[in-house]
């Protein structure tokens, strides 16, 4: 496994960096940096020196690939600005658009992971079958085991992480964030109380 | 299966479990009419047939059946002949409602943020390819725990079950199908928006409610979403996703009208 | 399009180095000029000279990424001499579970290879790109020419017959013992395709 060729080799941090490099343009996981050592077997401190290397050879505005941090690790990813071009040759968008429903659907999981169908579809009062499908299918939200009742259960998985941006899910900001203010909230009691005495009185009760 | 193609007999309504509940959310049916009990009834009817418990679908049944029940019960007792009782119980339902809604609402802000989050990523590509061949080959022989080949086999024979019909016409005489309110949504979708009325205009009681299956099954898909800026208002229902959009739909509308 | 801010862009051939840089990353396949040109929407000359650049930045010797060129125009790989590292990070003991979609995707390969994209995805009647991209990631599958009409065309991969512990394609099970209507009688492929467009129908929208 770990030959003095190969040792040797790890001490020179450019070298060291160029396995790396190479490490990353072949892995379309990020790889974290106990993956990289564990690849490398260059002890961490060299390790981190190879990475500083690499990001200053991929400092922003030098080249068309960028070297970012997500899920929980390295990996690299094409420059924005090529994007025009590369819709061009691949003819067709960056893979992730999502309807409502499947942001929904998807902000739930990522949140209350691992969640269960019935419970999405609880939360947001219709069904979440096809978004759930449609991310499951999309390597978006990946399947978690089954819930005490027996109901499959959801949690995101590293493509979301990767495609989001994201390092890790401790990136996201408290859901509390988005509580309505109180005078939002006082609004949509007064209207539901309107409905309410609207129904009431319109609707003669059925015996 | 899925819980939404349940098939009801009851004595006020046949049809699909989710035609059901469109009806009933639309007040077309009365759910102080119906007995929740026969639905539960059936529902045991069809586990008897089928032989075996579908966790997932046995679990949404459940919360969709609760769901009813509840409603119901609120229902009832707005409904009793009581000044008291009509004053308080809008309020409680009233908070109830609001707890859910403020969840709901939490969550969709949430989903806006990855909407930002995704369009912050816009133009980031990533590679996808297959490793070298020949690191592929020095890979070590095979795994510890090999993967048991039968679930090929059993993915093929899944894949080889046809679909049963769709079959609609027992609920509507033949008259309207989904098919066609479909094609006829898409028409006016073409347009960018309209107004829910104006796609049901003249309509009968049981076109209506397919026209909203039919919206719902759009919404379902990404085609489409509504607006409704007050309780009972005026639903504006636009085009989500240009790429699915106009010119595949106005294909399959050209196709049904035909 | 090709708007002027594009066109002006490809003038400054740093910038047009970066865009091609980040198309050869992207793409698994050989670029040709052609394709590229197509791409960036920039004159042959301007491209030879971005290529030139790109060719100096990567030298041997300077980069764990090589620039090569090969009969069918330019691709990026790794430097050889990360093979040890990438032979390690790939050995890494990785759960050996499948997706429905992927076990799905990977049956499909597995009876009835070679066969294209497009008909995987008629025949499950959603998108098989996802699932297939991580089959081929993992080896499971492979790529083995195209179809008379263009499209890539599938096969299993060297990993495929080690991840199911099978000696050869002949051990996988007769489909017979799943089969719903062991009645029919023509061919499997025919009758997943005719499966898959009845599944598409009943569902009325279009994928």
């Amino acid at each position: 496994m770990s030959d003095p060729a190969t040792e040797g080799a790890a001490e020179d941090p450019a070298e060291l960096a160029r396995t790396v490099e190479a490490l990353l343009f072949l892995s379309s996981d990020p790889l974290s940096l106990r993956e990289l050592q564990d690849a490398t077997c260059a002890e961490e401190p060299a390790l981190i020196a190879a990475l500083a290397l690499l990001t200053e050879q991929y400092a922003p505005g030098l080249r068309g690939i960028q070297l970012r941090e997500l899920a929980g690790g390295y990996t690299l990813a094409s420059d924005p600005g090529a994007e025009d071009a590369a819709r061009r040759l691949f003819s067709r968008p960056r893979a992730a658009t999502l309807t409502p429903a499947q942001a929904e659907t998807l902000a739930i999981v990522a949140y209350l992971q691992p969640v269960s169908r019935p419970e999405i579809t609880r939360i947001r009062g219709v069904s979440a079958d096809s978004a759930a499908t449609t991310l499951l299918e999309r390597g978006l939200i990946e399947e978690a085991g089954r819930s005490q009742f027996g109901a499959v259960l959801y949690r995101t998985g590293t493509q979301f992480l990767k495609l989001f941006g994201l390092r890790s899910l401790d990136e996201l900001p408290d859901v509390a964030r988005w509580d309505p203010t109180p005078e939002e909230q006082s609004q949509l009691r007064e209207r539901l109380l309107r409905a309410g005495e609207a129904r009431a009185e319109s609707g003669p009760a059925p015996q | 299966m899925s819980i939404a193609t349940l098939e009801l007999d009851l004595d006020l309504f046949s049809g699909p479990f989710d035609l059901l509940l469109t009806l009933i959310l639309r007040e077309e049916i009365d759910l102080l009419e119906l007995e929740l009990a026969d639905v539960v009834l059936a529902y045991l009817d069809h586990l008897e047939a089928r032989g075996e418990l579908d966790l997932e679908t046995a679990t949404e049944f459940i919360v969709l059946v609760a769901a009813l029940l509840e409603l119901k019960s609120r229902l009832m007792i707005a409904g009793e002949d009581d000044e008291e009782l009509l004053d308080i119980e809008p309020d409680e339902a009233a908070e109830e409602l609001l707890a859910r809604m403020l969840d709901a609402s939490r969550f969709r802000s949430a989903a806006a943020y990855l909407h930002e989050l995704l369009a912050r990523e816009h133009g980031v590509r990533f590679r996808r390819a297959a490793p070298p061949a020949g690191v592929l080959r020095a890979l070590p022989a095979a795994p510890e725990d090999p993967l048991d080949p039968s679930i090929l086999g059993a993915a093929i024979g899944r894949l080889l079950v046809k679909p049963p019909p769709v079959n609609l016409r027992h609920i509507t005489i033949n008259r309207v199908s989904l098919a066609e309110r479909l094609a006829h949504l898409r028409t006016l979708l073409a347009r960018g928006r309209f107004n829910f009325e104006d796609a049901v205009t003249g309509a009968d009681r049981m076109t209506v409610a397919i026209t909203l299956f039919a919206l719902l099954e759009l919404y379902k898909r990404g085609e489409a979403a509504w607006e409704q800026a007050d309780n009972f208002g005026e639903i504006h229902v636009h085009t989500l996703h240009e790429e699915v959009g106009a010119p595949v739909s106005a294909a399959v509308a050209a196709g049904a009208a035909g």
